[in-house]
């Protein structure tokens, strides 16, 4: 028995309960009465203006990128990190500490430049 | 009667196949991220069938967990459901297009056919070796050991990557406009 | 495939199948899409088919290469992802559309 | 340590100081960038020292070496990075780290107000650098990467004040002008590979036949003659000194460093390594010490008429050079090596002093605008007398014995002459002329200096190295002391024994104390007298050189424009080439070269414009044809 | 009924369990969250349903359920309603793979309820307290709580409404961004236990050897009474660990996505009933998470302080002619069993205090604002991760001689 499976088990009761409880839920309160007001996008009682042309920070996406890129950076520090005793109990440590050394500085030189080249900054 | 490792190996492919096409289907780019993140937790399964579990759990973080999002969070900031034309046009080059790709995966299946068809199954791995640390400790000592180079290189990849997304994403419209 | 039992026994020919059925999944897309951040997603999804081959072999030569080369798949595909992205943002501030025609452009 | 380690320090100390200071090459802190690189260079000194120290006592060894890898190896040639310093080398690395450290220091005050002094002191410790591969290397070719090398600082440093454009120009001068020089070397180094199958001094030498080759076409002869080519075109021979006077356009240390004491010498150096070689080739050394010695004379009397306080002391050094060939030519190698050492010490000492002369005026060179100078600047006037008694000839100061040991050599050799040794002479009484002319405008006298400049002694930093260098060029010429005075014998006779072979196989030198007591006497007394002479014309009564320039007027406007030789060259060689090469442009390239390319230009424009379609920038369709073609690749191999 | 039945059957069970342990955990937390908020804004809060209040949550998930659906007008249906559900599935697949006590075993038997009620055979089994036990737990409990950005993004785009969407871009740019510090203050635990197994984790901190520190082979023994925990290893990478757990979660003071002020209430907006409800259970089940990952990484997870893992089996077994009394006639079972629920209160106990921290944070600290966000989290947290991460490896690289 695979715990696999059981995650996947787990999966599929959580999402039937989920949609089971949508379902209650809307089917147990009264029949919904729509009135334009309550269609409307709720922004306030303003009435919403939606245009196509979303102006939204590229702010995010940019921290979404430098996520990701910094993510696997530290994804790669994981089997380092777990397997670091070991190299040290074979007489390894500096050679390990040194092959992510480098990996580390990389990093450092990256968030450094990120820093200074204000991506990361939000206050403008 | 299909054992579990088998049951799950065909639920989980049917999952990505199902996904996958969703992703080339969909007119909505929306929908398609989000057929791509279910055919990536799949895929991610598909790993842990193999007894690949620490693959797997990168699986789910840096491609569920980190580029999906980015998919994601790109197609919401730039609002895309005014696509135009999903597909592109042209009969022939469509033609020749699905042709080339029909060709190609007769090709593969014809070869694993002819190959790998008669070989046998993956033998049962060695006790405690499924689903424990062993397996992530070997992937970190070759890893460090005879892929260091690489590794490194990837780490410098990484930071030239950090920088050139930033720098493109300053880049403000382009030189000649085609207002077509 | 045939029916007789034992070919539903799951091996590594099985994987291969799948892999290469998602990788041409993925590579219809991106030769047929016109949006540039779908055709992105039909490439990591060629990925993925590859990286499905990659552990499969691995698993069945029961060495752990397969592994570390999926690892530094995962990692180009990534960065892949993060510039194809930002060049798309690019051209959609440019264009107000990611139609993979409005790359024609971009040839000097 | 052991000697790899020592040698590996000595060679790239130098060429640490030009990354440190080439790295920050914008800096304006002379004393910060100066400090460094004379650091560095006198680090490679004490290497240097270590090294040679194994040269001498009890357990002496001929020879130091180091190799650290392999550098080139095809075929036939195996050219290892390996390094040697033998009885040779010792003295020249000792000279070229010693005075280079010397003249680094002096830079630190003289560049003191510069632009780009950290460039400067970068491109010194490159030239340094190139310098030690020079002489320390074991074979040919690290000898000419070396030859190479320096020839490149030289040019850079000549031109280092490159916005002058005639600066830029002299740098250029002394750039082509070596290139063909080094042509002739690399042509030398290929015969010698065709004749021996290797580049390495030792083994070249091991290979060498015992007979001496007779006539003007033997290989051998050959090689040595095309070896001297590249010597004229690095240390400024007949016909190729031309670019040296140019030189001078650079900073004055740099004068002092590459243009007097150490790369100018570097043929000589060559010859005298390569020494057993030439020895087989007599015409090829009548060659050598003809040309050396006529260099000498002309480039004295040049000397005799110029008026640039840095021009003179150029001509001098031509001059010294063409002694330094003359004593080679006439199988002198020792006497060479050993005027090269003492013209080292006591030219730098004369160029840091003009150095300082120039720094006191103002950046005035001209010594019409000088005299009486002695009285501001004590220092350099002291240590400037001392080099100019060394240069003159004077007992016991160094250049005494090292000339007259080169003019004893000519005289006696089997391969010298009478003739060699009268112009030799005449040379010397020139060369005490000049300089004694030289410093009676600068120093004596009575002073021409303009109101508007108040000259000014060096700082310490200037005037240390100008002692320690008088020091030098007073006692260094001891080590040389010949038989006849010294009572016992010559020194470095011994010391060169073994490397340094006798030219006996042409004939017994001449053994006779009272002729070289006599030529002793005749060529020390001419140069008293010449100097006197001067002194009378310059400083007693000043009007007499303009009545005689009046009367030997052509003879005068001769000399005074170098015998017109830049003229000449010009005339004769770069014009007419200039000319052809427009007539060539003018006619075929026009029209026949351009044509063909033009047709051709057309042909591949068609081409491109019919298959440009495919190339249409959509990039679907190349993904297309990469899975079509991945299709067709896959069918050919599963086929 | 085969093994793999039971073993389905008995998974099916469990997890209904956990889930609903943890969905009725929430009402729990709300009423102590209003209570606690409550005492410290010195009010009553809800006290007048039923005692201490506690029938409020009843009522309060009564009235939720009997809310009028609502769907917003160009909304997307699909996004819409699976944003609620994707909320709940990751804190629930995360929550179920940390273990909370020791798996105890079966033997083959028959069972029978007190003795005459038969439950029919069942094989032997090892029964874990936990969904399913990976062994690199830890690399897929971070990879499924990673998924947590889906719900907020779906929920915003699925409402077409500026401050939903901006709400859920601004939540998941947040958690993304302390995702990073949270990962990278996990190396250092992870290189001191050097494992990606929970259980592992756990048995190295259990507290039958005490707290030692080897340095250049020379092993320090710590006092008895500082347990050997992992914080006190890695305190550091604790810290680091809290402080970006509270902005995983979306707590104040990191819940920007709902600043009432600024938008209205972030990618929730047109969220209304039991839906909105179902958002909050996903909020604390990620706390819970958490707190758990907390408790097991830092403090000893399942754990008693003071009592080793033996002695209280021991104990237990001891003492089970008290149990006798509830004789199942399989005393083994019963006694690990009971072994294992006296771990399982433990645990409780730890993820309960950390919950309550999670609270008491909240209701004291304000809000950041987003720019001051973002710089803690990249400028701030993730260099100090790091340094935490050189600092623990150059640590160990000297401290440790090789053997």
């Amino acid at each position: 028995m695979s715990a696999l499976l059981a995650f996947l088990i787990f999966v599929g009761i959580l999402a039937a309960f989920g949609g089971f409880l949508i379902v209650l839920s809307s089917s147990l309160g009264p029949r919904p009465k729509p009135n334009p007001a309550k269609n409307m996008p709720y922004e306030s009682g303003v009435a919403g203006t939606e245009t196509n042309e979303s102006r939204i920070s590229v702010k995010f996406y940019l921290t979404a990128i430098l996520f990701i890129i910094f993510d696997i950076e530290i994804i790669f520090m994981y089997p380092w990190a777990v397997s670091f005793m070991d190299f040290v109990k074979s007489g390894q440590g500096m050679y390990i500490l040194g092959a992510m050394g480098i990996f580390i500085l990389l990093f450092v030189v990256g968030l450094i430049w990120e820093v200074k080249s204000k991506a990361l900054d939000w206050n403008n | 009667m299909l054992s579990s490792q088998d049951f799950l190996f065909y639920f989980l492919g049917a999952l990505s196949l199902i996904f996958g096409l969703g992703v080339v289907l969909y007119r909505n780019p929306i929908y398609s991220a989000l057929c791509l993140v279910i055919t990536m937790i799949s895929v991610a399964g598909i790993f842990a069938t193999l007894d690949a579990w620490f693959i797997a759990g990168v699986q789910l973080i840096v491609y569920a967990g980190a580029v999906t999002v980015l998919f994601v969070m790109v197609l919401m900031l730039f609002d895309l459901k005014h696509e135009m034309k999903t597909f592109s046009k042209g009969v022939i080059g469509n033609g020749v297009k699905l042709a080339s790709s029909g060709v190609l995966l007769g090709m593969f299946s014809t070869y694993i056919w002819a190959t790998y068809a008669t070989e046998p199954t993956f033998k049962p791995m060695a006790a405690g070796a499924t689903s424990s640390i062993k397996a992530t400790k070997d992937l970190a000592t070759s890893l460090f050991t005879s892929y260091l180079f690489a590794f490194e290189v990837i780490g410098l990849l990484l930071l030239v990557i950090a920088v050139g997304a930033v720098t493109l994403s300053r880049i403000t419209g382009g030189t000649h406009h085609h207002a077509d | 495939m045939p029916i007789n039992p034992a070919a539903w026994k799951v091996g590594l020919d099985h994987y291969l199948y799948l892999s290469s059925l998602l990788f041409v999944f993925g590579m219809l897309g991106v030769l047929m899409r016109r949006n540039v951040i779908v055709i992105l997603m039909c490439i990591e999804l060629m990925l993925n088919a590859v990286n499905i081959s990659f552990i499969a072999f691995s698993r069945y030569a029961e060495n752990v290469n397969g592994q570390v080369m999926v690892f530094f798949v995962m990692t180009i595909a990534a960065a892949e992802a993060a510039v194809g992205l930002a060049l798309a943002v690019t051209v959609f501030k440019k264009f107000r559309e990611v139609n993979i025609r409005f790359f024609e452009h971009l040839k000097g | 340590m052991n000697n790899q380690v020592l040698f590996a320090i000595l060679l790239l100390a130098p060429l640490v100081g030009f990354l440190i200071n080439g790295f920050r090459w914008k800096s304006h802190n002379a004393t910060l960038a100066g400090t460094i690189a004379t650091a560095m260079v006198f680090i490679s000194f004490l290497c240097s020292l270590g090294l040679v120290s194994q040269l001498f006592g009890a357990n002496a060894v001929p020879s130091v070496g180091a190799k650290f890898f392999d550098w080139i190896n095809v075929g036939g040639l195996q050219v290892p990075a390996a390094f040697v310093i033998d009885h040779i080398s010792a003295i020249m690395v000792l000279v070229v780290t010693g005075v280079g450290t010397l003249i680094h220091l002096f830079s630190v005050g003289y560049m003191s107000h510069d632009e780009r002094p950290a460039k400067y002191f970068a491109y010194l410790n490159l030239f340094l650098f190139n310098m030690l591969l020079l002489i320390l290397g074991e074979n040919l070719l690290l000898m000419f990467v070396g030859w190479e090398g320096v020839g490149l600082c030289s040019y850079l440093l000549i031109g280092f004040w490159f916005t002058d454009a005639d600066k830029a120009a002299a740098g250029m001068k002394a750039f082509i002008t070596n290139r063909i020089g080094d042509a002739g070397f690399l042509l030398g180094i290929f015969t010698l590979f065709f004749l021996f199958g290797t580049v390495s001094f030792s083994e070249i030498i091991a290979r060498l036949p015992n007979l001496a080759e007779v006539g003007w076409s033997g290989p051998i002869t050959l090689a040595c003659l095309f070896l001297f080519v590249g010597a004229t075109g690095k240390s400024a021979q007949i016909p190729l000194y031309v670019w040296l006077p140019d030189a001078m356009a650079g900073p004055t240390p740099v004068s002092a460093l590459i243009h007097a004491a150490t790369m100018v010498t570097a043929g000589v150096y060559m010859i005298v390594r390569l020494n057993p070689l030439f020895l087989l080739a007599p015409n090829a050394l009548h060659v050598v010490a003809t040309v050396g010695c006529a260099t000498a004379f002309f480039a004295a009397t040049i000397g005799l008429t110029q008026w640039d306080i840095k021009k003179i002391l150029a001509y001098s050094t031509v001059s010294q050079l063409g002694y330094m060939f003359l004593a080679c030519g006439v199988g002198a190698f020792g006497a060479g090596l050993f005027h090269v050492m003492t013209h080292a010490f006591f030219k730098a000492l004369m160029f840091l002093g003009s150095g300082s002369v120039i720094h006191a005026m103002h950046e005035e060179q001209d010594v019409r605008k000088m005299g009486g100078l002695r009285k501001y600047l004590p220092i350099t006037h002291a240590t400037f007398l001392i080099g100019w008694l060394a240069i003159i000839g004077i007992p016991p100061f160094a250049g005494f014995f090292s000339k007259d040991e080169i003019l004893w050599q000519s005289f006696s050799s089997p391969l010298g002459n009478k003739v060699l040794w009268i112009f030799g002479v005449a040379t010397a009484g020139l060369t005490s002329f000049y300089m004694t002319r030289l410093m009676c405008l600068t120093f004596w006298g009575k002073s021409r200096v303009s109101k508007d400049v108040h000259p000014h002694e060096a700082p310490a930093v200037m005037w240390i190295p100008l002692a320690v260098l008088a020091v030098l060029s007073t006692v260094g010429g001891w080590i040389g002391i010949p038989a006849v005075i010294g009572g016992g014998d010559n020194w470095l006779e011994r010391w060169f024994e073994g490397v340094i072979r006798e030219p006996s196989a042409f004939g017994e030198p001449i053994h006779s104390h009272t002729l070289e007591w006599s030529a002793m006497g005749i060529s020390l007394s001419l140069a008293v007298i010449m100097a006197t002479l001067a002194y009378t014309f310059y400083v007693s009564n000043p009007s007499l050189p303009g009545r005689l320039t009046q009367k030997f007027h052509g003879l005068y406007r001769l000399i005074y424009n170098k015998y017109f030789v830049d003229e000449f060259y010009f005339g004769s060689l770069i014009n007419p080439l200039v000319d052809a090469s427009k007539g060539l442009w003018a006619y075929v390239d026009v029209n026949f070269i351009d044509r063909t390319t033009y047709v051709i230009g057309d042909v591949v424009r068609g081409v491109g414009s019919t298959a440009k379609s495919i190339q249409n920038g959509n990039m679907q369709q190349y993904a297309m044809y990469i899975a079509l073609g991945l299709a067709v690749t896959m069918f050919l191999i599963l086929r | 009924m085969g093994k793999d039945g039971l073993e389905i059957t008995l998974n099916i069970v469990k997890m209904l369990v956990i889930f609903l342990v943890m969905v009725q955990l929430v009402p729990v937390l709300v009423w102590l969250e209003r209570r606690v908020s409550a005492f410290m804004q010195n009010r009553f809060g809800p006290n007048r349903v039923g005692p201490l209040g506690l029938i409020q949550l009843l009522a309060d998930a009564v009235k939720f359920l009997f809310k009028e659906p609502f769907f917003p007008e160009k909304g997307m249906a699909v996004m819409y309603y699976g944003a609620p559900i994707m909320a709940l599935i990751p804190g629930a697949l995360a929550l179920a793979a940390i273990p909370l006590g020791t798996p105890f075993h079966l033997e083959e038997a028959d069972w029978n309820l007190f003795g005459f009620i038969p439950l029919g055979h069942h094989p032997a089994y090892d029964f874990i307290l936990q969904g399913y036990d990976f062994g690199v737990g830890i690399v897929i409990v971070l990879g499924v709580s990673s998924l947590g950005a889906y719900s907020l993004l779906m929920a915003g785009w699925g409402s077409s409404n500026k401050y939903s969407l901006l709400g859920a871009l601004r939540a998941s740019a947040q958690m993304v961004s302390y995702e990073l510090a949270l990962g990278l203050s996990l190396v250092g635990i992870l290189m001191v236990f050097n494992t990606f197994s929970f259980y592992d984790i756990v048995a190295q901190q259990n507290p039958a050897n005490p707290l030692t520190f080897n340095f250049l082979g020379t092993v320090h023994t710590m006092p008895w009474w500082i347990p050997n925990w992992g914080i006190f290893y890695n305190p550091l990478g604790a810290l680091i660990f809290f402080c970006a757990s509270f902005a995983e979660t979306n707590r104040l003071p990191f819940d920007l996505p709902e600043a009432e002020g600024e938008l209205v209430a972030g990618f929730h907006t047109e969220y209304g009933g039991f839906a909105l409800l179902m958002f909050y259970i996903g909020e604390y089940g990620h706390m819970m998470v958490a707190s758990a990952l907390m408790a097991t990484f830092y403090f000893g997870g399942y754990t008693i302080p003071y009592v080793s893992n033996e002695a209280v089996a021991t104990f237990v077994s001891n003492t089970h002619h008290f149990l006798g009394a509830f004789d199942l006639s399989i005393h083994s079972n019963w006694a690990a069993f009971v072994t294992s629920l006296c771990f399982f209160v433990s645990m409780l106990v730890k993820i309960l205090f950390f919950l309550l921290i999670f609270i008491w944070v909240r209701w004291t600290l304000p809000r950041f604002r987003y720019d001051q966000l973002m710089d803690l989290g990249w400028k701030t947290m993730l260099p100090w991760a790091l340094f935490n991460t050189c600092l623990t490896a150059v640590w160990l690289a000297i401290s440790h001689k090789p053997v």
